[in-house]
């Protein structure tokens, strides 16, 4: 099993998920977040006083998959995300050790989907 | 000169009318030292204060409108919305200070005045207030008018184009139509038009201009799917809306009766300001049970429009109908709203706030109504259809209605033509989707929350 | 040309053509180029004004309730207590106007009005005012009962039964009670029962209403813990609710000062005014005070309260009291309040807003402390027992408001058992629990804000 | 029976007296069925309707201060700046109750009045009005002037020391200087200093104990870098603040109109009207404009405060100029401001609402406008220097702003002194971090809602 | 060293928190987060138009525990969280490489608790 | 590749991302975050009724890097962030087991930067 981590551009976030679930992945779940990365920030002034803003919005996806599914929800992200702008963001692998249904009390790749 | 009023009683005639006889000759000499208890002077400084206070109210309105906007629209474009709701109506009060009225209220010919650039030789009074007063009023609404089309083109009009067109429309295009209907001399005024608070003037005006704007605009990124359907972009602060309604309905109370221009003996201001309430009430009822059954939740965002219509609608026949009928203006408009917004998404014309249904349609349906309801026992220049079955009044106000509803269309689609072509009238697709606080301002509304939009 | 009205009497007619005749001529010259000024006309236009002003003021009182309210929530019910706000005003003006008028103001006998539905049949002034004028001016008052109960019963209260509760009320229960004290025809107004702008016939309505609604109701979900005691369910935007405050302050101006109905010589009015103030001001400080010393923190929403404590507590006896004595009425109510919200929470009635230790409790302080500190000078059948140690007012005042309270108790608990036997007072759990923004109207009110909520 | 007021004059006083003799006696039977309606009465009632609304209007500035300050700070010190802004009105009315009306419409000697705690002992009328309604538009007026400070010393001021400092500014300091200028006694007035709307006596006080207040108590941390550069800290409800903005505005309408103490027939509070309305639009468009200019992008918080400069500029001037001139001194102030904010953060001044530029620089600039555009046929001592040549008036006003800021500066910086020696200005540094609303009042002002906040 | 991550719905934090507690685990940090799953969504309607809300509110639990913990942590949040009704969350396990205390600089265990 | 999450006094972020950024470490993904620790909350009351706050605003930093920056980019972060107090925070560092650019579909150490 795997934890997948993407960071998107914020206006992505329904082409991923209609993408996503075209891979048949249905579950996942999503924070906002500020990234710092090769994109630029911009610049703000306020009262007279200006200042670099270089965090910018993201959108943080969390999926756990099992291992047959990683390199499906790899590639529907990139093809949906990708825009070939600075700032279309990142997709991090981990290894997930197990995962576990509240409702049920089940563990492993039973619980994921 | 209130002694003789105080009446006379009684025997000893022969004195009274003495004293009456040397009174008249007293009180001039009094007043002339004491400085002026006049009951004209009273008078005039009973309308006066009510007018001014009038004219604060409909002020007041520009935060209405404001936060009703704001409400209305994304996070990421608030304080650009409402740096223009700020600036349009500093800009309308220049305008309106140095050409505007001029061109409204200054003699002239049927089309436009000519005279009062910088209010410069005026007379003193006008309709029986102090010029200064006067002018006070009708600014106010005039800066109204400039901030309703704020509202149809929010979350993508460039910020430029915005002030150029917000000084064209305060210091021309509005003062010409106003002059036609609310200028003694102007051709609709001399017609029998009537429009006693502006649903034509203020609302037609601004509501179409709004229409224009937003056909020429485009629609937001992202609001109609690629099958066509649209897409709910929801506002982000119903709280600041609501707040905002009822900022402009009470300031419409000042809106519509101080349109009077004057407190009289207080049974037209009562008869406006009755109106007034009772087509909001039921703007509001109209629109929430529309919405209801159609779409089967009912939607604030939607009854509050209502009130809003209601009030648009009962604006130009407060003072000559009965308080049933603005009853059934206010009900009538609530459902027009509904419709009015669902067509618009339909034909594909993107208007964040409801401009155009709440300002241009029903300011349009508030004439007509005008023709159907009023009554020349309070006014207006002939019967209304119900009343005498004689469609004359409401032809005429059909023809006001078209009259400025084709002038704006052509001045205001060339002026967005103009402004197109120069400055440009959209922002870049990049800074609509990063929001036009940043873009344009470089700064947020919002410092600190956390927002996340994905629109 | 008032002059007549102004009376002149019966028979010694000759004399009085003559007068006449000789004024007629004085004033003629006068007024024949001013173009009717009587003084009795600027006198009602003026009074219109007064009114009219003063209705807009408690128009807006609305947004007051509003914002109070859905600061004092939490954002996920926001939507739906703005949308009960708004809509009891549209109620009530319907209401009012069909219904509540007429069992309010019209005649009939000591306990209800039968005349004057629809305001047909009614003369066209009433109190030396517009009929339309003093409708309105009534009309605000209604709706603001009828909101007072919006708050109690916050969070929970089904949408549908909120609407037919509110119908109910302005249009029947407020104008029975309104009709005892305030038609001259009512058999506590024919008692000497001194309720000068509505303490009893507002506030003791609205916050025993929302007393009975809210037990009913049973507290929200978590509200207290298995162990009993009670936790804090935060309001969520204390600067909303803090606006919410100022306003209504700013409306209770209106409120108290229009009760007047006129603006007579200034006294009266200056003199409500001052206290009125004075009231807010040491409420604010008396629960400021009281708060700090038994919790350790000067909490805002404690004094916020603490200062409509003052203004419902000064309510009642603005006309008919000193400064001196509105500051302790005011200080007194603050002090209340505290203690007020204090009990509720151990009785396990669950007010999220401060409904009824408001409007209630200072409601029914309020009318005692006209008994206590009234003056028969300023307009009160009885001197107040600290001037004249006969505690006949003060008898008065606990019989009217014990009549209102178990009228309101027994009138409201049946509406309300009515309505939860059909549609259903209360929510379910799961719509409770996600709110009712989402659950009664498909909306959010913070579009795209992250709120983190775990109650 | 105000016949008498009307005064008798100069010869045929024979018949005059004949004549009054039989009025009165003629009236009094009048009035006995009538209830006085005598155009004096009208007179005093319509000047006091017209105070009394502007001390509302006034009294509803609160809010818009409250909305600013809260607005242009961060989240988590909200709640404390609402609470020191709400109480600081409730002392504010208690002070000026108590001993403030006293020192400053008291008899007395030129520095100082010295009869009328807590009202006693005084006429029922003063300037025309009802002493009550006179207290009351005073009272809303001294709120003001403690509030202002509020917004320079915020997010680190301790809550105690702010209550103490708002009491004596409130009873003592605002009040004498009030008295200087106010008091037909006062040595400044007796000068022939012209203030009309209080660009002194409220605004420079305010400005300047704001100015000393937070040099004294020093930045705020992470305010200015290690390397001595400002940096921004940016407000975190940018459309409160522009609501705050509008309701200041609409409510300065009532301080500076309201300052005539009677609506006479009109034209001066038409004329105050116009000024206040053209003054605020230029100062909005002189700010934006300058900004703009300098750092490249439309500040909408610039601009507002622009709005605030222009109306604290005009309000000292605002009844003795021209509307032309009035659009000027608007437009200057906005400059001012801009380059005042500028200035303060190169002086390491930290004020984060921009009270000092706007208060303090423009109350200051607008009571020399007097001198520089002031007419004497509005009334004013002496011609201003543009129409004479003559630099009299303008020096009269420079010593009394002279006076003004030097008797603040000292008094104020004891107060200061003084407070910070027994209960502390500031709060502690983890307080600080942590925001006052926790560290102060153990609340949040925004519950649920998730704020990312970095300072 | 695990690292242990578990979404909840909102209204169960505090009875997560005091299981949690109870057993001894008082370390932790958590996020509000939008979860898409097996539960289903809602219907919202703005101004006519009506869209499915299918993003709902969770709050994201982020655990950092010693092995001996680990299954007690499970249990906790399992007994506490569990309502048996869709949407009631998952527990996700990841190996946790290294740990540090920023204030006291410890590595490993030491500074987990 | 690890992937290192850090738990931070929110007004320590500035100080912590200049330091990271003289490490080299210019990309990074910020999120607020409540944390429950050693550090004590605070009391609020709410209308005469008071409660503990345990839940203290921190902010969550997830930086992705090539081993050879873990220690870095660790040592950057305390030394920026300590204060000595608790409540400085803490550090937590996992295995990555990939890295995906979505701009160009790079893989592994290639696409972290
Ligand atoms: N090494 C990293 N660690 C954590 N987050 C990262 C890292 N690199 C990128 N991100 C996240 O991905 C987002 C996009 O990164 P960026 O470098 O701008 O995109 P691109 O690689 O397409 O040019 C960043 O804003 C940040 O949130
Ligand atoms: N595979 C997954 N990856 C990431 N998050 C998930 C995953 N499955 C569930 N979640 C999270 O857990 C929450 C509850 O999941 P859901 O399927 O509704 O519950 P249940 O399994 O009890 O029916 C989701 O809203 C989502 O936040
Ligand atoms: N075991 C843990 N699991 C998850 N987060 C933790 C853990 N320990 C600490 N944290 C996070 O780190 C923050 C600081 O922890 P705290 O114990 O107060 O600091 P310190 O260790 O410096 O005393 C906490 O508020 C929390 O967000």
């Amino acid at each position: 099993m795997k934890l997948i981590i993407a960071y998107i551009q914020p206006h992505k976030l329904e082409d991923v998920k209609k993408a996503l679930a075209e891979a048949n992945v249905g579950k996942m779940s999503v924070t906002n977040s500020l990234g710092c990365g090769a994109q630029m920030g911009f610049e703000e002034s306020y009262r007279g006083i200006k200042f670099e803003v270089n965090l910018l919005k993201k959108v943080r996806l969390e999926i756990a998959v099992n291992e047959d599914f990683v390199q499906k929800t790899i590639d529907a992200i990139i093809s949906s995300a990708r825009t070939g702008e600075i700032g279309d963001g990142k997709i991090f692998v981990l290894d997930l050790a197990d995962c576990i249904r509240i409702r049920t009390g089940e563990y492993g790749t039973e619980a994921i989907g | 000169m209130k002694t003789q009023n105080t009446g006379i009683k009684k025997h000893r005639w022969l004195i009274m009318l003495l004293a009456l006889f040397f009174l008249c000759g007293a009180t001039e000499t009094v007043f002339a030292e004491n400085e002026a208890i006049s009951i004209a002077d009273v008078k005039q400084g009973l309308d006066t204060v009510w007018v001014l206070i009038a004219a604060f109210l409909v002020f007041f309105m520009q935060a209405g409108f404001g936060m009703v906007e704001a409400g209305f629209i994304r996070a990421k474009n608030t304080c650009n919305i409402l740096t223009k709701n700020f600036l349009d109506f500093c800009m309308a009060s220049l305008g309106f200070f140095l050409i505007g009225y001029a061109l409204m209220f200054g003699d002239g010919n049927g089309f436009i005045g000519t005279k009062g650039f910088l209010l410069m030789g005026l007379e003193d009074t006008t309709s029986g207030l102090p010029l200064f007063a006067f002018w006070l009023f009708q600014a106010a609404f005039c800066g109204a008018a400039a901030t309703i089309v704020a509202g149809g083109m929010a979350e993508r009009m460039n910020f430029k184009a915005y002030l150029i067109y917000s000084f064209l429309i305060s210091a021309i295009v509005y003062p010409i139509v106003g002059h036609w209907i609310w200028n003694s001399g102007g051709w609709l005024a001399a017609m029998g038009f009537g429009d006693f608070a502006g649903s034509t003037v203020v609302h037609t005006t601004g509501g179409i201009a709004a229409l224009i704007g937003t056909m020429m605009l485009k629609p937001r990124i992202g609001k109609y799917g690629v099958d066509g359907k649209p897409k709910a972009i929801a506002g982000h602060n119903i709280p600041l809306a609501s707040l905002g309604v009822f900022i402009l309905w009470f300031g419409w109370f000042g809106f519509n009766a101080g349109s009077t221009i004057g407190a009289g003996d207080g049974f037209d201001i009562a008869r406006v300001a009755i109106n007034t309430n009772l087509a909001a009430a039921l703007g509001g009822i109209g629109a929430m049970i529309t919405v209801w059954f159609r779409f089967g939740k009912p939607d604030l965002s939607m009854a509050m429009n209502g009130a809003l219509a209601g009030l648009v609608g009962v604006t130009a026949p407060c003072a000559f109908v009965e308080p049933w009928a603005a009853c059934l203006i206010g009900l009538s408009s609530g459902v027009i709203v509904v419709f009015g917004v669902e067509l618009l998404d339909k034909l594909h014309i993107d208007d964040p706030v409801g401009a155009v249904p709440v300002h241009g349609m029903c300011g349009i349906w508030g004439t007509l109504c005008v023709g159907i309801f009023g009554k020349a026992a309070l006014g207006l220049s002939n019967e209304g259809f119900i009343y005498s079955g004689n469609p004359m009044q409401f032809g005429i106000q059909c023809v006001g209605s078209v009259a400025t509803v084709v002038f704006v269309l052509v001045t205001m689609g060339l002026i967005f033509k103009m402004i197109d072509a120069t400055v440009g009238l959209r922002v870049s697709r990049t800074e609509e989707l990063r929001g036009l606080d940043i873009g344009e301002h470089g700064m947020e509304s919002y410092s600190g929350f956390q927002i996340f939009s994905t629109t």
